[in-house]
């Protein structure tokens, strides 16, 4: 990214961004590890932050979005309160879901953020319809789907592209591409290219440094002004690297020696933030303010859902249904 | 009141509703020349292609996008041909629909009804004639409704466009043309059985098409004078657990008849209630479809059917045991 | 086509193997709606004859096919019996499949066709599985997999496509392409191409008209003996037309006025090959021997289904399991 | 014999069988490092990546690839990684592998095992903790089996490697490192239960995980001079009906317990056989989990387990009713 246009201000609120959604995760991380808190799997996108900060920027409080189980990032991000999704992945009363959904299940409907999934790939049929309720209820917003490389190998991958091409939706499909799927090389089990996938099913299709996250949010302005525009679906590769494990616990030794310590050195998008903003003229010091920022709101956070009671037992038979519901004599 | 058809009675619930609500529409393979069934015609002529959607076949994308659309805010219809043809949607109904609201911690919900076309149809084979309705029970926060009759699939699927939970509504195939009596002015309920026959020695419990066989089985056994009550559940989730135990104590007899599979099928939930709940004066009788398959020759078909003859036959084995 | 290198021995057995398809289903249409003898729905394949003649006729016998619901003429062209598939057609003892299956479930494992198919793409993966078993044995068979325009919206294309491609399985699928899906313009509900997924997936794709079986069978005759060579899948899109209804009391109403009578007189591939054979200098006389023996063969073979007896009633409870069969006691 | 995991157990079963068998081989998501719960750990090493195969995140492929390679003259092993997953292969497992030997007249067979773990596992939440054993033994064609001991996990594995059926093995996830005496020697046998205490005063009927919390019950019965009889069934398809009515016959009460949910659960099944055949001197009870959801916060989640205590406080029930 060369520096000529570049704007201070967004840079740093970028970097904010970014080192919020780190700080989050190693909070969550120490507080799994170190105090075993944390009690269900977490999949941390440490590496990826650029992605959601990048892609989410542009969009409008009402417009919508969909995630992955690796979804803190694009949560925070979409504006969620980071106290209340820490209390989540505690499995704390104020949690943002009561601490019935944890890590892999976060979602905050109050800033449209329509959820993480369990289910690789099962958002994406999901998010063609929320686009599509959209243009039926004759709304402006528009739907940004994150899914991972892995999960262009569903079936729901296909069904929900083609969907949102063949109603014309107003949606921003986003392969967010850190290149593995759990244990396995993606490019092991992939056969072609996932965006010649996404060309083919006639979306405009858009390839990208997923680590760069100041070209990546012009493209990423650029694409969601375009889809608001004429409600035709678009779709963005993004490469990017997860510099830790599938899930907090796993010591990711199925990637060649070296690999992850390259790409933390080179890759890291808060590191080529720095670098950026650094020849911009920013000082160490007021970055290193925002990440000290960071860390505190982050630490609170913990402390809060630390804090916080588990739920009431009871509230488990809350919000299965409301007819036939377990609470209820039918039962 | 008017006589119409099982298939028109649950297309002019649907009319009524998408005049009411302009965020209720249908979405489904064909829909727009009046579904495989003809269940929708005429529909697309009155509210237009967008509302009386049709669809790639894409069951997976049918069911997940309707869901993503019900949290937008809209009430999707979703059509999914034959009931067999939904298990490509399996993981959208049953780990997204189902599960959501929960999962959000009430933060969303998904109004959703889900129409599944089931049971026997002629020589239709075993990918084409399934009645998987006790699958469904089985999964916390879905409704399920099995509809018998014109009257009901009309009342009961006003009910189901109204209901803010996602529920799986199974239409029998065979009766698309059975013509019936029809209502407007009635209202449904989940979880409130319709009582097609009372009677004080034995007690019919069933759904679906085969409860119109229980009410043609009461009948004969009426001529014998046998006072069979058939209850229809008409929905499994909720069902009317009450009406069902109010009755075997009067009765003291039960027979279960469903068009599905006997093992593991709803008819055992319903006799494991009754045998937890009340001492009959007889051992319960469950008839089902044998743990087989649906085969294409009739007479092969014909194998698998609980008929209203071994409904009967059933009635009468429960009168024929001496009290315990 | 032209006519230079045209074999007539080749072309005459084509006609004679699309004839003997046309007439067993017009058979099996007169018997169902003039005598009511076939229950279930069937589904023609009038005008697609071409795609089965062309693409089987390079197979060996021990090479496998996997067909859809309209599958009689894959089955036929892969050598089974038509009274065999008659009598199942009606549901009758000595039927293929024993009476239990139809027409949407034909098959000949003795010709190694795995059959037909009543959920649309649901042979796309099953295929591929063929092929990977093939390739674990150490084989050297192939599998072509036959399915509609339709079936490419169903999340199995994309997965099943995509792991022949991974495994480098010696597969070829075939996009029998006759432009409905029921009763609905497939392109009205695909967005973007067909041959283009297929080429994004990564497999060589080859399109072709699927009405001239002359050059279909030159195309198919390469293709697969480079994938017997190479053992990498690919990919034949054939563009072809059915001219009966859906399914045999289908009236076919969806279509624009005149379409089917024009593709009648245009592009019917027993009509093309006739004509061809004609410049060849074939007589009318010759080629109407082999309709005249096709109908004779099918008229055969749909006396000796009406005369069979059905299937003995506890034959049903044979071939569902060995562990647990509803025959055992333990039902 | 040797002491070992659950989860090594099966794992041996299947070198044992690999070894002795070329067409075997595994297929599924990270096998080559070990799988998700190392349950293959080592395999890839003897067995190489053709036959510890990694698979693309594509269910539907893994189930249906995997099919038409046992119609191919392999045997396969699927591996589904979450028993949830697999719902992304519904029409695979139950429209095509189960009915496809019948609808072929007999012509094809699907000798597979598909492994789908089960169950809660410490703050999975809903869409990896469900247990769905009563809907696959609902599906003809199918034979279905819930071990609940290395021993039964090492033997069953076994029987559905050498079975021509195709085999749904539900693992629980919450066993995978519980250690057990393996007798190599043993062989198993589908429909035939493991009697895991004998007793005289009430039968609690089980499998999976569950059966391990009826002995731990039995136990405590014990304590208080009450003779449980636990069967374990272990096969749930073709399950063990003769040994459950001989159990009842002989102690007149029944609890039946089950980790899934209890409505329409396979419980009902068991209940309601027995009810169909023998009069018990109590009413049977039955537990399973409310029709509720899975949450991930522990304390939520213990909201819909049935413990050992339960199933103690069950069977005493059954003891205090007086006889009809
Ligand atoms: C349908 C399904 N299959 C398998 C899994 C298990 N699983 C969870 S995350 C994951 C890897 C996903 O890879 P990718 O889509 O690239 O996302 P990433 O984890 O790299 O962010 C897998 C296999 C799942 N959750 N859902
Ligand atoms: C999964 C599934 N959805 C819907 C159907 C109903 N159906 C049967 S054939 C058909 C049309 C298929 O179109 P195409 O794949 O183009 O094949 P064609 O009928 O044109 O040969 C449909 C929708 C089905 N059998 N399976
Ligand atoms: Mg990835
Ligand atoms: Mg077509």
């Amino acid at each position: 990214m060369t520096l000529s246009n570049f704007d201070q201000e967004k840079g740093l609120a970028r970097l904010h961004l970014m080192e919020r959604i780190r700080a989050f995760e190693e909070a969550a991380r120490r507080a799994a590890v170190d105090e075993g808190l944390v009690l269900g799997a977490i999949h941390l996108s440490i590496g990826q932050e650029a992605v959601a900060a990048a892609v989410i920027e542009p969009l409008r409080r009402d417009d919508y979005i969909l995630s992955t189980h690796r979804g803190h990032g694009h949560t925070l991000a979409k504006g969620a309160d980071a106290t209340a999704m820490m209390k989540e992945l505690l499995g704390r009363e104020g949690g943002c879901c009561g601490g019935k959904g944890g890590s892999m299940h976060i979602a905050d409907f109050g800033v449209r953020m329509l959820g993480a999934n369990g289910v690789v790939g099962a958002n994406i049929t999901i998010a063609a319809g929320a686009a599509h309720g959209i243009k039926l209820l004759g709304g402006d917003q528009i739907v940004v789907c994150f899914f991972g490389d892995g999960a262009a190998n569903r079936g729901p991958f296909l069904e929900g592209v083609n969907w949102a091409g063949v109603f014309d939706l107003p949606i921003l499909f986003v392969c967010e591409d850190n290149q593995y799927s759990a244990s396995t090389l993606t490019s092991d089990m992939t056969s072609g290219d996932v965006a010649e996938r996404a060309r083919a099913l006639g979306l405009r299709t858009t390839q990208a440094d997923g680590n760069d996250v100041t070209g990546l949010a012009a493209t990423a302005a650029e694409i969601t002004a375009r889809i608001r525009e004429t409600g035709k679906p678009e779709f963005l590769h993004a490469k990017t690297y997860r510099l830790s494990g599938h899930t907090y616990f796993d010591p990711a030794t199925y990637r060649p020696e070296g690999e992850a310590d390259h790409m933390r050195e080179t890759a890291c998008p808060i590191m080529r933030l720095r670098t950026d903003l650094t020849r911009a003229g920013v000082t160490e010091g007021e970055m290193d303010a925002l990440r000290q920022a960071a860390a505190e709101e982050m630490a609170a956070a913990l402390d809060a859902a630390r804090a916080a009671p588990w739920p009431a037992d009871d509230s488990v038979f809350a919000d299965v249904q409301d007819i036939g519901s377990p609470v209820e004599e039918a039962f | 009141m008017a006589v119409m058809s099982y298939a028109d009675a649950a297309k002019l619930a649907i009319a009524e509703a998408m005049r009411a609500d302009p965020t209720v529409w249908c979405v489904g393979e064909d829909l727009g020349r009046g579904g495989v069934f003809k269940q929708y015609t005429g529909l697309v002529e009155e509210f237009g292609p967008d509302r009386i959607s049709d669809a790639p076949i894409s069951e997976a994308a049918i069911m997940g996008a309707a869901f993503g659309a019900a949290m937008a805010g809209t009430r999707p219809i979703v059509e999914m041909r034959f009931a067999d043809f939904a298990l490509c949607a399996t993981d959208e109904l049953v780990n997204q629909i189902a599960k959501a609201r929960f999962m959000f911690g009430g933060q969303s919900r998904a109004p959703m009804v889900i129409r599944k076309p089931m049971g026997m149809w002629r020589s239709s084979a075993a990918q084409h004639s399934q009645s998987l309705e006790s699958w469904y029970v089985h999964i916390p926060g879905l409704v399920v409704c099995c509809p018998a009759t014109p009257q009901d699939n009309y009342t009961m699927m006003k009910a189901a466009i109204a209901c803010d939970d996602p529920v799986v509504y199974l239409e029998h195939k065979d009766i698309w043309l059975t013509e019936g009596e029809v209502d407007t002015a009635r209202t449904g309920a989940f979880g409130k059985a319709n009582i097609r026959r009372e009677g004080e020695d034995v007690t019919l419990v069933s759904w679906s098409n085969t409860a119109n066989l229980c009410v043609a089985a009461a009948e004969a056994l009426a001529q014998e004078g046998i006072g069979a009550e058939v209850i229809d559940l008409v929905s499994l989730w909720p069902w009317d657990k009450a009406a069902v135990l109010e009755s075997v104590r009067r009765t003291g007899r039960l027979v279960v008849a469903h068009e599905s599979v006997a093992v593991a099928g709803f008819g055992a939930e319903v006799v494991a209630t009754v045998a937890q709940n009340v001492m009959l004066k007889a051992p319960p009788v469950r008839l089902g479809s044998p743990r087989g398959l649906i085969a294409y020759a009739p007479n092969l078909e014909d194998q698998m059917r609980v008929t209203a003859e071994m409904i009967a036959a059933a009635a009468k084995k429960t009168m024929e045991t001496e009290p315990a």
